[in-house]
Protein backbone atom coordinates (compact mmCIF):
# COMPACT_ATOMS: atom_id res chain seq x y z
CA UNK A 1 0.00 0.00 0.00
CA UNK A 2 2.83 2.26 0.65
CA UNK A 3 6.00 3.19 -1.35
CA UNK A 4 8.65 0.87 -1.43
CA UNK A 5 11.87 1.57 -3.35
CA UNK A 6 15.34 -0.94 -4.02
CA UNK A 7 18.23 0.42 -5.97
CA UNK A 8 20.91 -1.90 -7.52
CA UNK A 9 23.73 -1.34 -9.87
CA UNK A 10 23.50 -3.53 -13.25
CA UNK A 11 27.20 -2.26 -15.53
CA UNK A 12 26.74 1.47 -15.80
CA UNK A 13 23.09 1.57 -14.91
CA UNK A 14 21.00 1.95 -11.59
CA UNK A 15 18.06 0.08 -11.73
CA UNK A 16 15.56 1.70 -9.03
CA UNK A 17 12.47 -0.63 -8.33
CA UNK A 18 9.44 0.93 -7.48
CA UNK A 19 6.57 -0.64 -5.82
CA UNK A 20 3.02 0.47 -4.24
CA UNK A 21 1.27 3.46 -4.63
CA UNK A 22 3.19 6.78 -5.94
CA UNK A 23 0.65 9.73 -5.15
CA UNK A 24 1.25 13.07 -3.42
CA UNK A 25 1.52 11.45 -0.38
CA UNK A 26 4.40 9.52 -1.61
CA UNK A 27 6.07 11.03 -4.26
CA UNK A 28 8.61 13.26 -2.22
CA UNK A 29 10.07 9.81 -1.39
CA UNK A 30 10.98 9.25 -4.83
CA UNK A 31 12.08 12.92 -5.74
CA UNK A 32 14.57 12.25 -3.31
CA UNK A 33 15.80 9.41 -4.20
CA UNK A 34 15.89 10.04 -7.75
CA UNK A 35 17.88 13.15 -6.72
CA UNK A 36 20.20 11.38 -4.08
CA UNK A 37 21.09 9.12 -6.93
CA UNK A 38 21.95 11.77 -9.46
CA UNK A 39 23.87 13.23 -6.67
CA UNK A 40 25.76 10.97 -6.23
CA UNK A 41 26.80 10.66 -9.98
CA UNK A 42 24.81 7.55 -11.23
CA UNK A 43 22.97 9.26 -14.04
CA UNK A 44 21.62 6.12 -15.97
CA UNK A 45 18.63 5.15 -14.42
CA UNK A 46 16.17 2.56 -14.89
CA UNK A 47 12.91 2.80 -13.12
CA UNK A 48 11.09 -0.45 -12.91
CA UNK A 49 7.45 0.53 -12.57
CA UNK A 50 6.17 -3.24 -12.56
CA UNK A 51 5.25 -3.22 -9.02
CA UNK A 52 3.19 -0.29 -8.78
CA UNK A 53 -0.11 0.19 -8.17
CA UNK A 54 -0.83 3.37 -8.16
CA UNK A 55 0.52 6.61 -10.12
CA UNK A 56 -0.82 10.11 -10.25
CA UNK A 57 0.15 13.28 -12.25
CA UNK A 58 2.52 14.02 -8.62
CA UNK A 59 4.48 11.01 -9.72
CA UNK A 60 4.77 11.75 -13.17
CA UNK A 61 6.25 15.08 -12.26
CA UNK A 62 9.03 13.27 -10.14
CA UNK A 63 9.81 10.84 -12.95
CA UNK A 64 9.87 14.07 -15.36
CA UNK A 65 12.28 15.74 -13.29
CA UNK A 66 14.19 12.60 -12.72
CA UNK A 67 14.85 12.67 -16.50
CA UNK A 68 15.65 16.61 -16.38
CA UNK A 69 18.35 15.85 -13.63
CA UNK A 70 19.72 12.70 -15.20
CA UNK A 71 19.63 15.00 -19.13
CA UNK A 72 21.95 17.32 -17.35
CA UNK A 73 24.29 15.03 -17.14
CA UNK A 74 24.15 13.80 -20.68
CA UNK A 75 22.35 10.86 -18.54
CA UNK A 76 19.39 8.46 -19.28
CA UNK A 77 16.47 7.27 -17.66
CA UNK A 78 14.31 4.44 -18.96
CA UNK A 79 11.15 3.28 -17.48
CA UNK A 80 10.24 -0.92 -17.38
CA UNK A 81 6.42 -0.94 -17.55
CA UNK A 82 3.58 -3.25 -19.24
CA UNK A 83 0.54 -2.61 -17.10
CA UNK A 84 -1.71 -1.12 -19.26
CA UNK A 85 -2.97 1.38 -17.00
CA UNK A 86 -0.30 2.81 -15.99
CA UNK A 87 0.76 2.78 -19.84
CA UNK A 88 -2.13 4.43 -20.70
CA UNK A 89 -1.66 7.38 -18.59
CA UNK A 90 1.63 7.87 -20.13
CA UNK A 91 -0.06 8.22 -23.75
CA UNK A 92 -2.89 10.00 -22.41
CA UNK A 93 -0.06 12.74 -21.18
CA UNK A 94 2.11 12.18 -23.85
CA UNK A 95 5.38 10.82 -22.17
CA UNK A 96 5.33 8.11 -23.95
CA UNK A 97 7.40 10.33 -26.23
CA UNK A 98 9.46 11.43 -23.48
CA UNK A 99 10.57 8.24 -21.87
CA UNK A 100 12.20 4.97 -23.48
CA UNK A 101 9.82 2.43 -22.08
CA UNK A 102 10.62 -1.43 -21.81
CA UNK A 103 8.96 -4.33 -21.33
CA UNK A 104 11.94 -5.79 -18.84
CA UNK A 105 14.86 -4.61 -16.91
CA UNK A 106 17.30 -6.69 -19.41
CA UNK A 107 15.47 -4.68 -21.99
CA UNK A 108 16.34 -2.08 -20.53
CA UNK A 109 19.43 -2.34 -19.51
CA UNK A 110 20.67 -3.81 -22.66
CA UNK A 111 19.08 -0.30 -24.48
CA UNK A 112 22.07 1.70 -25.77
CA UNK A 113 21.63 5.11 -25.40
CA UNK B 1 -29.89 7.01 -1.39
CA UNK B 2 -26.73 6.23 0.08
CA UNK B 3 -24.22 9.19 0.67
CA UNK B 4 -20.69 10.13 1.50
CA UNK B 5 -19.23 13.65 1.84
CA UNK B 6 -15.50 13.49 3.16
CA UNK B 7 -14.32 17.11 3.80
CA UNK B 8 -11.11 16.74 4.08
CA UNK B 9 -8.02 19.40 4.88
CA UNK B 10 -5.50 19.36 2.45
CA UNK B 11 -2.99 17.56 3.46
CA UNK B 12 -1.44 14.67 0.97
CA UNK B 13 -2.31 11.45 3.09
CA UNK B 14 -6.13 12.38 2.83
CA UNK B 15 -6.13 11.94 -0.95
CA UNK B 16 -5.57 8.20 0.72
CA UNK B 17 -8.53 8.04 3.01
CA UNK B 18 -10.25 8.84 -0.08
CA UNK B 19 -9.50 6.19 -2.22
CA UNK B 20 -10.02 4.09 0.52
CA UNK B 21 -13.83 5.40 1.22
CA UNK B 22 -14.07 5.44 -2.66
CA UNK B 23 -13.13 1.66 -3.04
CA UNK B 24 -15.14 0.65 0.28
CA UNK B 25 -18.05 2.48 -1.64
CA UNK B 26 -17.56 0.93 -4.96
CA UNK B 27 -17.35 -2.54 -3.66
CA UNK B 28 -19.97 -2.14 -1.48
CA UNK B 29 -22.72 -0.49 -4.23
CA UNK B 30 -21.05 -3.77 -6.16
CA UNK B 31 -18.98 -1.88 -8.81
CA UNK B 32 -17.20 -4.79 -10.76
CA UNK B 33 -13.59 -5.14 -9.34
CA UNK B 34 -11.70 -3.63 -12.81
CA UNK B 35 -14.17 -0.45 -12.31
CA UNK B 36 -13.27 0.06 -8.65
CA UNK B 37 -10.00 0.17 -9.83
CA UNK B 38 -10.24 2.58 -12.27
CA UNK B 39 -12.84 4.62 -9.30
CA UNK B 40 -9.81 4.50 -7.16
CA UNK B 41 -7.44 5.87 -9.94
CA UNK B 42 -9.37 8.74 -10.66
CA UNK B 43 -10.30 9.55 -7.13
CA UNK B 44 -7.16 9.39 -6.01
CA UNK B 45 -5.78 11.67 -9.53
CA UNK B 46 -8.83 14.42 -8.84
CA UNK B 47 -8.31 14.39 -5.13
CA UNK B 48 -4.55 14.82 -5.53
CA UNK B 49 -5.17 17.43 -7.99
CA UNK B 50 -7.64 19.23 -5.52
CA UNK B 51 -5.26 18.92 -2.28
CA UNK B 52 -2.31 19.93 -4.30
CA UNK B 53 -4.57 23.28 -5.56
CA UNK B 54 -5.67 24.03 -2.05
CA UNK B 55 -2.12 23.54 -0.13
CA UNK B 56 -0.66 26.37 -2.38
CA UNK B 57 -4.15 28.36 -2.40
CA UNK B 58 -6.97 27.61 0.03
CA UNK B 59 -4.97 25.90 2.91
CA UNK B 60 -8.25 26.59 5.02
CA UNK B 61 -10.73 25.50 3.20
CA UNK B 62 -11.16 21.81 3.07
CA UNK B 63 -11.87 19.62 -0.14
CA UNK B 64 -14.97 18.33 -0.75
CA UNK B 65 -15.77 14.46 -1.96
CA UNK B 66 -18.89 12.85 -2.53
CA UNK B 67 -19.70 9.76 -3.57
CA UNK B 68 -23.68 9.18 -4.26
CA UNK B 69 -24.95 6.11 -5.03
CA UNK B 70 -28.77 5.53 -7.02
CA UNK B 71 -30.59 3.67 -8.58
CA UNK B 72 -29.02 5.05 -12.01
CA UNK B 73 -24.66 4.64 -10.62
CA UNK B 74 -22.44 5.50 -8.74
CA UNK B 75 -21.17 9.06 -8.79
CA UNK B 76 -17.78 10.85 -7.34
CA UNK B 77 -17.13 14.43 -7.03
CA UNK B 78 -14.80 16.02 -5.93
CA UNK B 79 -15.30 19.80 -5.60
CA UNK B 80 -12.31 22.54 -5.00
CA UNK B 81 -11.65 26.02 -4.57
CA UNK B 82 -8.73 26.43 -6.43
CA UNK B 83 -7.84 28.69 -9.23
CA UNK B 84 -9.68 27.93 -12.22
CA UNK B 85 -7.23 27.11 -14.74
CA UNK B 86 -7.83 26.90 -18.66
CA UNK B 87 -9.23 23.79 -20.20
CA UNK B 88 -7.16 20.54 -20.20
CA UNK B 89 -6.64 21.25 -24.09
CA UNK B 90 -4.52 18.55 -25.77
CA UNK B 91 -1.82 21.26 -27.02
CA UNK B 92 1.85 20.47 -25.62
CA UNK B 93 1.65 18.59 -22.65
CA UNK B 94 5.30 17.97 -22.19
CA UNK B 95 5.85 21.48 -21.82
CA UNK B 96 3.31 21.07 -18.65
CA UNK B 97 5.48 19.99 -16.85
CA UNK B 98 8.11 22.55 -15.46
CA UNK B 99 9.79 22.45 -12.43
CA UNK B 100 8.89 19.75 -10.15
CA UNK B 101 5.19 21.17 -9.61
CA UNK B 102 2.80 19.68 -12.15
CA UNK B 103 0.55 21.22 -13.76
CA UNK B 104 -3.18 20.44 -12.95
CA UNK B 105 -4.22 20.62 -16.38
CA UNK B 106 -2.02 17.33 -16.60
CA UNK B 107 -4.42 15.91 -14.19
CA UNK B 108 -7.69 16.40 -15.78
CA UNK B 109 -6.09 15.46 -18.76
CA UNK B 110 -5.12 11.56 -17.17
CA UNK B 111 -8.64 11.86 -15.80
CA UNK B 112 -10.16 12.47 -19.18
CA UNK B 113 -8.32 9.46 -20.11
CA UNK B 114 -8.72 7.32 -17.57
CA UNK B 115 -12.77 7.37 -16.94
CA UNK B 116 -15.88 7.62 -19.99
CA UNK B 117 -18.30 9.64 -18.03
CA UNK B 118 -16.53 12.51 -16.75
CA UNK B 119 -17.41 16.30 -16.27
CA UNK B 120 -15.43 19.34 -15.39
CA UNK B 121 -17.10 22.41 -14.50
CA UNK B 122 -16.29 25.48 -12.82
CA UNK B 123 -18.18 25.71 -9.69
CA UNK B 124 -18.17 28.57 -7.19
CA UNK B 125 -14.74 29.40 -6.21
CA UNK B 126 -13.31 26.35 -8.02
CA UNK B 127 -13.76 23.14 -10.02
CA UNK B 128 -15.78 20.66 -9.60
CA UNK B 129 -14.81 17.13 -10.73
CA UNK B 130 -17.79 14.41 -11.23
CA UNK B 131 -17.17 10.84 -12.18
CA UNK B 132 -19.78 8.76 -12.83
CA UNK B 133 -20.12 4.87 -12.92
CA UNK B 134 -22.98 2.81 -14.26
CA UNK B 135 -24.09 0.36 -11.77
CA UNK B 136 -25.02 -3.76 -12.51
CA UNK B 137 -28.50 -4.01 -11.85
CA UNK B 138 -29.07 -5.57 -8.33
CA UNK B 139 -31.12 -8.16 -6.66
CA UNK B 140 -32.38 -6.58 -3.80
CA UNK C 1 -3.93 20.95 11.73
CA UNK C 2 -5.34 17.47 9.70
CA UNK C 3 -9.11 17.62 9.53
CA UNK C 4 -11.28 15.25 8.29
CA UNK C 5 -15.20 15.26 7.95
CA UNK C 6 -17.34 13.02 7.03
CA UNK C 7 -21.41 13.27 6.56
CA UNK C 8 -23.21 9.77 5.98
CA UNK C 9 -26.50 9.14 5.38
CA UNK C 10 -28.05 6.87 7.88
CA UNK C 11 -27.08 3.42 6.32
CA UNK C 12 -25.93 1.07 8.77
CA UNK C 13 -23.22 0.03 6.58
CA UNK C 14 -21.63 4.06 6.39
CA UNK C 15 -20.80 2.73 10.00
CA UNK C 16 -18.28 1.00 8.59
CA UNK C 17 -16.70 3.07 6.51
CA UNK C 18 -16.23 5.56 9.73
CA UNK C 19 -14.59 2.73 11.61
CA UNK C 20 -12.19 2.85 8.19
CA UNK C 21 -11.75 6.45 8.45
CA UNK C 22 -11.22 6.23 12.09
CA UNK C 23 -8.57 2.96 11.64
CA UNK C 24 -6.80 4.93 8.76
CA UNK C 25 -6.91 8.47 10.82
CA UNK C 26 -5.32 6.61 14.13
CA UNK C 27 -2.97 4.66 12.76
CA UNK C 28 -1.29 7.44 10.71
CA UNK C 29 -1.68 9.81 13.70
CA UNK C 30 0.56 7.18 15.48
CA UNK C 31 -1.85 5.99 18.13
CA UNK C 32 -0.37 2.71 19.90
CA UNK C 33 -2.18 -0.32 18.11
CA UNK C 34 -4.40 -0.86 21.55
CA UNK C 35 -5.86 2.60 21.32
CA UNK C 36 -6.44 2.34 17.44
CA UNK C 37 -8.71 -0.32 18.55
CA UNK C 38 -10.05 1.12 21.36
CA UNK C 39 -11.08 4.46 18.67
CA UNK C 40 -12.54 1.30 15.75
CA UNK C 41 -14.74 0.50 19.12
CA UNK C 42 -15.74 3.18 20.29
CA UNK C 43 -16.34 5.27 17.07
CA UNK C 44 -18.07 2.07 15.99
CA UNK C 45 -20.53 2.17 18.77
CA UNK C 46 -21.26 6.10 18.72
CA UNK C 47 -22.02 6.06 14.75
CA UNK C 48 -24.18 2.88 15.79
CA UNK C 49 -26.33 4.89 17.76
CA UNK C 50 -26.15 7.78 15.63
CA UNK C 51 -27.11 6.15 12.46
CA UNK C 52 -30.22 4.52 14.28
CA UNK C 53 -31.11 7.43 15.56
CA UNK C 54 -31.03 9.31 12.31
CA UNK C 55 -32.62 6.29 11.06
CA UNK C 56 -35.47 6.84 12.85
CA UNK C 57 -36.29 10.47 13.32
CA UNK C 58 -34.01 12.48 10.78
CA UNK C 59 -33.64 9.41 7.90
CA UNK C 60 -32.31 12.70 5.53
CA UNK C 61 -30.20 14.56 7.52
CA UNK C 62 -26.51 12.95 7.25
CA UNK C 63 -24.23 12.03 10.26
CA UNK C 64 -21.68 13.84 10.84
CA UNK C 65 -17.80 12.06 11.99
CA UNK C 66 -15.26 14.83 12.71
CA UNK C 67 -11.51 13.26 13.21
CA UNK C 68 -8.87 15.89 13.93
CA UNK C 69 -5.34 15.66 14.56
CA UNK C 70 -3.43 18.32 16.35
CA UNK C 71 -0.35 18.66 19.09
CA UNK C 72 -2.61 17.41 21.75
CA UNK C 73 -4.07 14.51 20.79
CA UNK C 74 -6.36 12.86 17.99
CA UNK C 75 -10.22 14.06 18.58
CA UNK C 76 -13.56 11.85 17.29
CA UNK C 77 -16.91 13.90 17.60
CA UNK C 78 -19.88 11.94 16.31
CA UNK C 79 -22.69 14.45 15.63
CA UNK C 80 -26.30 13.65 15.15
CA UNK C 81 -29.82 14.95 15.04
CA UNK C 82 -31.62 12.51 16.95
CA UNK C 83 -34.23 13.46 19.89
CA UNK C 84 -32.27 14.02 22.66
CA UNK C 85 -32.94 10.76 25.53
CA UNK C 86 -32.37 11.24 29.71
CA UNK C 87 -28.43 11.00 30.58
CA UNK C 88 -27.08 7.40 30.64
CA UNK C 89 -27.78 6.96 34.37
CA UNK C 90 -26.43 3.43 35.79
CA UNK C 91 -30.13 1.85 36.91
CA UNK C 92 -31.26 -1.03 35.80
CA UNK C 93 -29.62 -1.60 32.07
CA UNK C 94 -31.13 -4.84 31.50
CA UNK C 95 -34.67 -2.80 31.85
CA UNK C 96 -33.03 -1.19 28.56
CA UNK C 97 -33.40 -4.11 26.26
CA UNK C 98 -36.99 -3.84 25.54
CA UNK C 99 -37.93 -5.80 21.94
CA UNK C 100 -35.28 -6.03 19.53
CA UNK C 101 -34.48 -2.16 19.67
CA UNK C 102 -31.82 -1.25 22.10
CA UNK C 103 -32.17 1.68 23.86
CA UNK C 104 -29.44 4.42 22.93
CA UNK C 105 -29.10 4.72 26.39
CA UNK C 106 -26.80 1.65 26.39
CA UNK C 107 -24.54 2.73 23.74
CA UNK C 108 -23.98 5.84 26.06
CA UNK C 109 -23.31 3.49 28.51
CA UNK C 110 -21.06 1.07 26.47
CA UNK C 111 -19.27 4.19 25.05
CA UNK C 112 -18.40 5.43 28.85
CA UNK C 113 -17.10 2.09 29.58
CA UNK C 114 -14.35 2.10 26.90
CA UNK C 115 -12.92 5.43 26.76
CA UNK C 116 -11.54 7.64 29.08
CA UNK C 117 -11.54 11.00 28.05
CA UNK C 118 -15.13 11.22 26.73
CA UNK C 119 -17.53 13.73 26.63
CA UNK C 120 -21.30 13.44 25.72
CA UNK C 121 -22.78 16.75 25.47
CA UNK C 122 -26.45 18.26 23.83
CA UNK C 123 -25.70 20.32 21.20
CA UNK C 124 -28.41 22.01 18.48
CA UNK C 125 -31.10 19.54 17.48
CA UNK C 126 -29.39 17.07 19.35
CA UNK C 127 -26.07 14.95 20.82
CA UNK C 128 -22.42 15.23 20.26
CA UNK C 129 -20.37 12.21 21.80
CA UNK C 130 -16.62 13.55 21.51
CA UNK C 131 -13.72 11.04 22.11
CA UNK C 132 -10.24 11.48 22.36
CA UNK C 133 -6.73 10.08 23.25
CA UNK C 134 -3.33 11.77 23.49
CA UNK C 135 -0.68 11.19 20.80
CA UNK C 136 2.73 10.10 21.83
CA UNK C 137 5.48 12.85 21.15
CA UNK C 138 6.50 12.53 17.60
CA UNK C 139 9.88 13.04 15.71
CA UNK C 140 8.32 14.70 12.87
CA UNK D 1 -14.52 -8.43 8.43
CA UNK D 2 -18.05 -9.24 7.77
CA UNK D 3 -19.91 -11.47 10.05
CA UNK D 4 -19.61 -15.07 9.74
CA UNK D 5 -22.26 -17.84 11.30
CA UNK D 6 -21.82 -21.24 11.46
CA UNK D 7 -24.16 -23.54 13.93
CA UNK D 8 -23.63 -27.31 15.25
CA UNK D 9 -25.15 -29.64 17.65
CA UNK D 10 -23.36 -31.16 20.84
CA UNK D 11 -25.87 -33.27 22.29
CA UNK D 12 -29.20 -31.50 22.97
CA UNK D 13 -27.12 -28.05 22.87
CA UNK D 14 -26.99 -25.95 19.66
CA UNK D 15 -23.00 -24.27 18.91
CA UNK D 16 -23.64 -21.20 17.24
CA UNK D 17 -19.77 -19.77 16.58
CA UNK D 18 -19.98 -16.12 15.72
CA UNK D 19 -17.02 -14.56 13.82
CA UNK D 20 -15.88 -11.41 12.71
CA UNK D 21 -17.75 -7.58 13.20
CA UNK D 22 -21.79 -7.68 14.90
CA UNK D 23 -22.71 -4.22 14.10
CA UNK D 24 -25.49 -2.56 13.08
CA UNK D 25 -25.36 -3.34 9.66
CA UNK D 26 -24.88 -7.45 10.36
CA UNK D 27 -26.68 -7.96 13.54
CA UNK D 28 -30.12 -8.47 10.96
CA UNK D 29 -28.26 -11.49 10.30
CA UNK D 30 -27.42 -13.00 13.63
CA UNK D 31 -30.90 -12.16 14.73
CA UNK D 32 -32.35 -14.01 11.94
CA UNK D 33 -29.88 -17.07 12.70
CA UNK D 34 -31.34 -17.37 16.26
CA UNK D 35 -35.26 -16.51 15.20
CA UNK D 36 -34.62 -19.83 12.65
CA UNK D 37 -32.99 -21.74 15.01
CA UNK D 38 -35.58 -21.41 18.03
CA UNK D 39 -37.95 -21.90 15.58
CA UNK D 40 -36.57 -25.02 14.59
CA UNK D 41 -36.54 -25.98 17.99
CA UNK D 42 -33.40 -25.59 19.74
CA UNK D 43 -33.88 -23.97 22.34
CA UNK D 44 -30.52 -24.53 24.39
CA UNK D 45 -28.01 -22.09 22.45
CA UNK D 46 -24.67 -21.83 23.00
CA UNK D 47 -23.21 -18.65 21.28
CA UNK D 48 -18.94 -18.77 20.98
CA UNK D 49 -17.55 -15.39 20.84
CA UNK D 50 -14.20 -15.88 20.70
CA UNK D 51 -13.78 -14.77 16.95
CA UNK D 52 -15.74 -11.83 17.62
CA UNK D 53 -13.78 -9.07 16.24
CA UNK D 54 -16.55 -6.51 16.85
CA UNK D 55 -19.62 -5.61 18.75
CA UNK D 56 -21.78 -2.88 19.60
CA UNK D 57 -25.10 -2.45 21.21
CA UNK D 58 -27.16 -3.45 18.59
CA UNK D 59 -24.99 -6.72 18.74
CA UNK D 60 -25.79 -6.69 22.39
CA UNK D 61 -29.63 -6.43 21.91
CA UNK D 62 -29.89 -8.82 19.16
CA UNK D 63 -28.18 -11.59 21.77
CA UNK D 64 -30.65 -9.87 24.84
CA UNK D 65 -33.79 -11.06 22.14
CA UNK D 66 -32.43 -14.68 21.52
CA UNK D 67 -32.05 -15.00 25.19
CA UNK D 68 -36.12 -13.56 25.64
CA UNK D 69 -36.82 -16.11 22.63
CA UNK D 70 -35.07 -19.46 24.20
CA UNK D 71 -36.36 -18.52 27.90
CA UNK D 72 -40.14 -18.44 26.40
CA UNK D 73 -39.25 -21.96 25.55
CA UNK D 74 -37.52 -22.53 29.31
CA UNK D 75 -34.54 -22.72 27.40
CA UNK D 76 -31.10 -20.66 27.90
CA UNK D 77 -28.86 -19.29 25.52
CA UNK D 78 -24.61 -19.31 27.06
CA UNK D 79 -21.73 -16.98 25.72
CA UNK D 80 -18.34 -18.19 25.96
CA UNK D 81 -16.15 -15.53 25.84
CA UNK D 82 -12.43 -14.89 27.54
CA UNK D 83 -12.19 -11.51 25.38
CA UNK D 84 -11.30 -8.65 27.66
CA UNK D 85 -12.62 -6.00 25.56
CA UNK D 86 -16.43 -8.07 25.18
CA UNK D 87 -16.61 -8.84 29.03
CA UNK D 88 -15.82 -5.18 30.02
CA UNK D 89 -18.77 -4.48 27.69
CA UNK D 90 -21.14 -7.17 29.27
CA UNK D 91 -19.96 -5.92 32.25
CA UNK D 92 -20.76 -1.85 32.15
CA UNK D 93 -24.06 -2.89 30.39
CA UNK D 94 -25.01 -5.40 33.23
CA UNK D 95 -25.45 -8.33 30.84
CA UNK D 96 -23.00 -10.11 32.76
CA UNK D 97 -26.03 -10.99 35.61
CA UNK D 98 -28.07 -11.97 32.37
CA UNK D 99 -25.72 -14.37 30.11
CA UNK D 100 -23.88 -17.10 31.51
CA UNK D 101 -20.29 -16.63 30.48
CA UNK D 102 -17.95 -19.75 30.02
CA UNK D 103 -14.40 -19.53 28.85
CA UNK D 104 -14.61 -22.76 26.65
CA UNK D 105 -17.53 -24.51 24.40
CA UNK D 106 -17.16 -27.26 26.82
CA UNK D 107 -17.86 -25.60 29.41
CA UNK D 108 -20.89 -24.49 28.37
CA UNK D 109 -21.90 -27.69 26.43
CA UNK D 110 -21.51 -28.98 30.34
CA UNK D 111 -22.83 -26.48 32.19
CA UNK D 112 -26.38 -27.81 33.68
CA UNK D 113 -29.32 -24.92 33.79
N1 LIG E 1 -4.94 2.23 6.34
C1 LIG E 1 -5.12 2.96 5.26
N2 LIG E 1 -5.08 4.32 5.35
C2 LIG E 1 -5.26 5.08 4.28
N3 LIG E 1 -5.47 4.60 3.06
C3 LIG E 1 -5.50 3.28 2.90
C4 LIG E 1 -5.34 2.39 3.97
N4 LIG E 1 -5.44 1.13 3.50
C5 LIG E 1 -5.66 1.24 2.20
N5 LIG E 1 -5.69 2.53 1.82
C6 LIG E 1 -5.94 3.06 0.47
O1 LIG E 1 -7.20 2.63 0.00
C7 LIG E 1 -7.13 2.22 -1.36
C8 LIG E 1 -7.75 0.87 -1.51
O2 LIG E 1 -6.96 -0.04 -0.82
P1 LIG E 1 -6.96 -1.56 -1.14
O3 LIG E 1 -5.55 -2.03 -0.97
O4 LIG E 1 -7.64 -1.81 -2.44
O5 LIG E 1 -7.83 -2.09 0.05
P2 LIG E 1 -7.82 -3.55 0.61
O6 LIG E 1 -6.38 -3.96 0.71
O7 LIG E 1 -8.51 -3.39 1.94
O8 LIG E 1 -8.58 -4.37 -0.38
C9 LIG E 1 -5.67 2.25 -1.74
O9 LIG E 1 -5.48 3.27 -2.67
C10 LIG E 1 -4.90 2.54 -0.46
O10 LIG E 1 -3.96 3.55 -0.59
N1 LIG F 1 -13.79 -2.44 2.55
C1 LIG F 1 -14.27 -1.98 3.70
N2 LIG F 1 -15.42 -1.28 3.70
C2 LIG F 1 -15.93 -0.80 4.83
N3 LIG F 1 -15.36 -0.97 6.02
C3 LIG F 1 -14.23 -1.66 6.09
C4 LIG F 1 -13.62 -2.20 4.94
N4 LIG F 1 -12.49 -2.82 5.32
C5 LIG F 1 -12.40 -2.67 6.64
N5 LIG F 1 -13.44 -1.97 7.11
C6 LIG F 1 -13.71 -1.58 8.49
O1 LIG F 1 -12.64 -0.78 8.97
C7 LIG F 1 -12.29 -1.16 10.29
C8 LIG F 1 -10.81 -1.37 10.37
O2 LIG F 1 -10.51 -2.46 9.58
P1 LIG F 1 -9.22 -3.33 9.78
O3 LIG F 1 -9.60 -4.74 9.51
O4 LIG F 1 -8.58 -2.99 11.07
O5 LIG F 1 -8.37 -2.75 8.61
P2 LIG F 1 -7.16 -3.48 7.93
O6 LIG F 1 -7.59 -4.91 7.71
O7 LIG F 1 -6.98 -2.68 6.66
O8 LIG F 1 -6.03 -3.36 8.88
C9 LIG F 1 -13.09 -2.40 10.61
O9 LIG F 1 -14.02 -2.09 11.62
C10 LIG F 1 -13.78 -2.81 9.33
O10 LIG F 1 -15.15 -3.10 9.51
Amino acid sequence: MDLSLEDRTEGDRTVVVVGGEIDVYTAPKLREKLIDLVSAGNYHLVVDMEAVEFLDSTGLGVLVGGLKRVRAHEGSLRLVCTQERILKIFRITGLTKVFPIHASVDEAVAASD
Amino acid sequence: MATVELQLSPQPHHVRTARLVGVAAARRAGLPDELVDELRWALGEACSRAVALHAAHAPDVPVRVLVREDSTGLTVEVIDQGPQGPPSGDGDLEALFEGDEVDPRVSLAVLGGLVDDIDITATAGGTTVRLRWPLPPRSV
